[in-house]
């Protein structure tokens, strides 16, 4: 893991409204992107953050941890 | 708490993080009102306007 | 200068909770919570069927009733959900900080009787409008605008509740005045500041919504009085309908200050700023309602762009506290070992379901702080004035900022008041970002619509002789995107209930953390004593109040008369619209299966 | 009282935030000339609308070159007149008031939006331009039918517009 699991769960969290907003800013750009295929790269793009997340890292932990909260 | 791994105290501290996202967050905010003011508001059509002007 | 300096907490309370501690006071808070939990699961449930409603995907109810389920949305979510659960955290602040223990709980049970009837009273007439059962009803909207007439149980309903608030906040007062007595030259505890100024503004503008609710409306749906002017009560209410958002947020600002930095592992990195956040909200929040109001007439111009200055300044004690908050986090972040110009941001511990949902709840206020700005601009406000684009705000600010913080801080208190472990971390995490990801796909789809004229607070916002046109898409896909978010924030509530419920369903333990909040970077000392002098900044926000509002109200009278220029009442009574209503759903249940298995 | 730099910054960027909003507004008002609805309009009785004689009878009056004033009334759940029938390339000014309780008067897709208060007559002046139909929706809550309630102003190009007369 690269980032821990709490990590890659706000990670994904963020990048709904950032797909979301991308294709209203496209959209303005002249660049149309219909919501099937927002849903889709949506789907590439989470996909492949959570590849990424999982794949062998750097051996860097993420220095997060359980605290009492 | 058991996780902190050093103490860094009132002046030693810059929050260098802080003033860059706040920064952007303050570039959104300046071309979002930009946008919503100047294109979305006096762009739009029926725009009220005083009887004397 | 001091690093070490700060917070009056742990003198007397190492490694002890608050329900060890203080357990009176602990029993009163749990049951604050629990009355704003009720109140949220109802409330949240109503938005649901609304969602669902507008959408026109599953309609439950009559179009007719709709406004019967909105006026519970608003008031049970708005007033009821946010202050109970303000009176259980201004308990906690003012006992915990000044270190004693309320002078005496019978009178601290009184006010929550008071405002748990007043409560109860008022939701009497607004359930009466779902039935045709009962004679009664009060479909008028949190807001309440006359001549829209409720039952007079309504109005009496909301005064006692108020009249509740009041003599809570005389008890904090009382508690600060004993402790002031045993300690003449010590500063005012940050938490306690931050409750006595939030006071300020609330005695201040809670006794405008009192008088248009005890002089006008209460006497006038009794008969008393023939008719109301129309403006006025509705001027009296935006009064006190815009400090109240500061009502609701400043019990968030306050686990912003004390609460965040601490699960950040760090410290408040300015006592002094706090301070003067929370001075200027009690200068500055009550000279501001007409900004409501930019589109009445009746109201001149003049007056409207006044109200406008004075909002625009309002934004800096929220843009200073995103600056302190922010470094606050980043403080923790570093000590954690976080570092680079964004990289602490992985330092942070986004395990923590009460870190985590306050975070995110402050990210979206920011979002919020932009829509925000743009209702605060005089002119342009005939572009978003009761569009969606309003109610898109109010999700983020109440809805989120507010909601979402109250959640996560409930994972921290709930075991400091109850003495049970949190049920489960991991729920609770899932449920605080399912509820971010629920409102960013409902909120930014209810801007847009706003945007392209979309009314608020109608049942069906599809018409006969035209369509609304979206700029971009279709108002299909926006209103996909409302239910799909209404939907996920639905699920996100009730995992919230059942992360609430099962532990209070647990044992107790003795192994919890004690109770306690974040220690400052630069603490009292760094802030000068002037800050400290309540009764002056009372008497500069009174003062503005007076110039904000002496004018227009003495012009709205002028105009129009105390009682009006005429117009009858326009009761809100199930009777009157026999026609229409008694063809509606009595119960809930009758159609239900129907219209489930309709949509499928 | 000791604040940090880079907050003091932080203060004076917020300072220019502020005063950069205001100054857009205020050129809205004075350089582009968007102007507040206001209280320049004497109150009047919702009761009697029937015996005024602008509200008696709703309806849409030439008042100068390419200049119309349009006298209209909201109610549960209507407005009067319906369709609202305006000339392209003209200047029209709204008088609107209410015969109950409160509404709006809103223009789909436009910034022509305002309160109508019972006692109260909102005025506002536009400009229309181009042939069209607009829908007019009343976006406050006003009783059970609210959601019923809409109307239609209907820009008609020069050659086709007549105003009706009452014989």
């Amino acid at each position: 893991m690269r980032i821990s699991p709490a990590g890659l769960l706000v990670v994904l969290a963020f990048a709904v409204p950032a797909l979301v907003q991308a294709r209203t800013v496209l959209a303005f750009a002249g660049v149309h992107v219909s919501p099937l295929q927002t849903v889709l790269i949506g789907l590439l793009v989470l996909t492949a953050v959570v590849l990424w997340a999982v794949a062998p890292g750097s051996g860097t932990e993420a220095p997060s941890e359980p605290n009492g909260g | 708490m058991s996780s902190i791994e050093r103490e860094i105290g009132h002046d030693e501290y810059d929050p260098v993080g802080t003033l860059a996202l706040i920064g952007l967050y303050f570039l959104l905010l300046v071309v979002l009102w930009t946008f919503t003011y100047f294109v979305e508001f006096l762009g739009g059509d029926l725009t009220v306007v005083g009887t004397l002007l | 200068m001091s690093a070490e300096t700060g917070s009056a907490t742990g003198v007397a309370s190492e490694g002890r909770t608050y329900i060890d501690q203080f357990p009176g006071e602990a029993r009163l808070v749990r049951t604050a919570f629990w009355s704003s939990f009720v109140a949220l699961g109802i409330g949240g449930l109503m938005g649901l069927v609304q969602v669902l409603h507008r959408a026109d995907v599953l309609r439950v109810i009559d179009s007719t009733d709709y406004y019967a389920v909105l006026t519970l949305h608003g008031v049970l979510l708005a007033l009821t959900f946010t202050i109970f659960f303000l009176v259980g955290i201004f308990t906690w602040a003012i006992t915990t900080s000044l270190d004693r223990g309320l002078e005496d709980l019978r009178f601290t049970w009184a006010w929550y009787g008071l405002m748990a009837g007043g409560t109860a009273l008022a939701a009497i007439p607004i359930l009466g409008g779902l039935t045709d059962a009962v004679e009664m009803s009060a479909s008028v909207l949190f807001t309440f605008y006359a001549p829209l007439q409720a039952h007079p149980l309504f109005y009496l309903g909301l005064a006692l509740f108020v009249v509740g608030t009041w003599l809570a906040g005389l008890d904090w007062i009382r508690s600060y005045l004993a402790w002031r007595r045993e300690n003449p030259d010590e500063r005012i505890p940050l938490p306690t500041f931050m409750v006595l100024t939030t006071l300020g503004f609330w005695y201040l503008s809670s006794l405008g919504v009192a008088l248009a609710v005890v002089v006008f409306l209460l006497p006038w749906s009794l008969g008393i009085w023939e008719q109301v002017n129309p403006l006025l009560t509705r001027t009296m209410f935006w009064y006190f309908g815009h400090p109240v958002v500061y009502f609701w947020l400043m019990p968030v600002y306050m686990m912003w200050y004390l609460m965040l930095p601490k699960v950040s592992g760090g410290k408040l990195f300015s006592d002094p700023l706090a301070r003067v956040v929370f001075v200027l909200f009690l200068v500055l929040s009550t000279p501001t309602g007409i900004h409501h109001q930019y589109l009445d007439p009746g109201i001149a111009e003049g007056f409207k762009f006044i109200a406008m200055t004075n909002t625009m300044f309002l934004l800096l004690p929220s843009l200073l506290t995103a600056f302190t908050v922010v470094a606050s986090m980043e403080h923790g972040a570093r000590q954690r070992g976080g570092t680079g110009t964004f990289g602490w941001l992985r330092a942070l511990p986004w395990r923590d379901p009460v870190f985590t949902g306050m975070a995110l709840a402050g990210v979206m206020f920011a979002a919020a702080g932009f829509s925000g700005m743009v209702n605060a601009g005089m002119n342009i406000n005939y572009l978003v004035h009761n569009t969606f684009w309003i109610v898109g705000h109010f999700h983020l600010t109440v809805g989120t900022a507010v909601a979402l913080t109250f959640m996560a801080v409930t994972y921290w208190f709930l075991p400091q008041v109850s003495g049970k472990r949190l049920w489960n971390r991991s729920v609770a995490l899932a449920q605080v970002v399912l509820w971010f990801v629920g409102m960013v796909l409902m909120s930014n789809a209810m801007h847009r619509g706003g945007l392209d004229s979309v009314p608020r607070r109608t049942a069906e916002p599809q018409y006969r002789g035209f369509e609304i046109e979206p700029t971009l898409g279709t108002m299909a896909e926006l209103d996909a995107q409302i239910v799909l978010g209404g939907t996920i924030l639905f699920v996100s509530l009730v995992l919230f209930l059942v992360v609430v419920v099962m532990t209070g369903l647990g044992d107790r333990v003795d192994d919890l953390p004690a109770n306690e909040y974040a220690e400052t970077l630069s603490g009292p000392e760094d802030a000068p004593l002037v800050l400290d002098n309540l009764k002056l900044w009372v008497g500069i926000a009174v003062v503005l109040v007076v110039l904000a509002y002496a004018l227009p109200l003495a012009a709205i009278v002028d105009r129009g008369g105390l009682f009006g220029p005429g117009g009858s009442p326009f009761p809100v009574f199930v009777g009157c619209l026999e026609p229409t209503v008694s063809a509606s759903v009595a119960f809930l249940g009758d159609h239900l299966p129907a219209a489930v298995s309709g949509w499928w | 009282m000791n604040v940090h730099t880079y907050e003091k910054v932080w203060l004076g960027a917020a300072m220019v935030l502020i005063v950069f909003f205001i100054a857009s507004v205020t050129y809205g008002a004075i350089g582009a000339g968007v102007a507040m609805v206001d209280d320049s309009e004497e109150t009047i009785d919702p009761d009697t609308l029937g015996e005024d004689d602008r509200f008696g009878d709703p309806r849409v009056e030439q008042v100068g070159d390419d200049e119309y004033e349009v006298y209209a009334v909201a109610r549960t759940f209507v407005f009067q007149p319906d369709p609202i029938e305006v000339p392209e390339d003209s200047t029209v000014t709204f008088y609107i008031t209410s015969g109950d309780v409160i509404h709006s008067f809103s223009v789909v897709g436009t910034n022509a939006n305002v309160m109508v208060i019972p006692g109260e007559v909102a005025t506002m002046t536009v400009e229309v331009d181009e042939p069209g139909e607009y829908g007019i929706v009343c976006n406050e809550y006003c009783g059970p039918g609210h959601h019923d309630m809409e109307g239609l102003l209907v820009v008609q190009p020069e050659d086709e517009f007549e105003l009706e007369d009452d014989e």
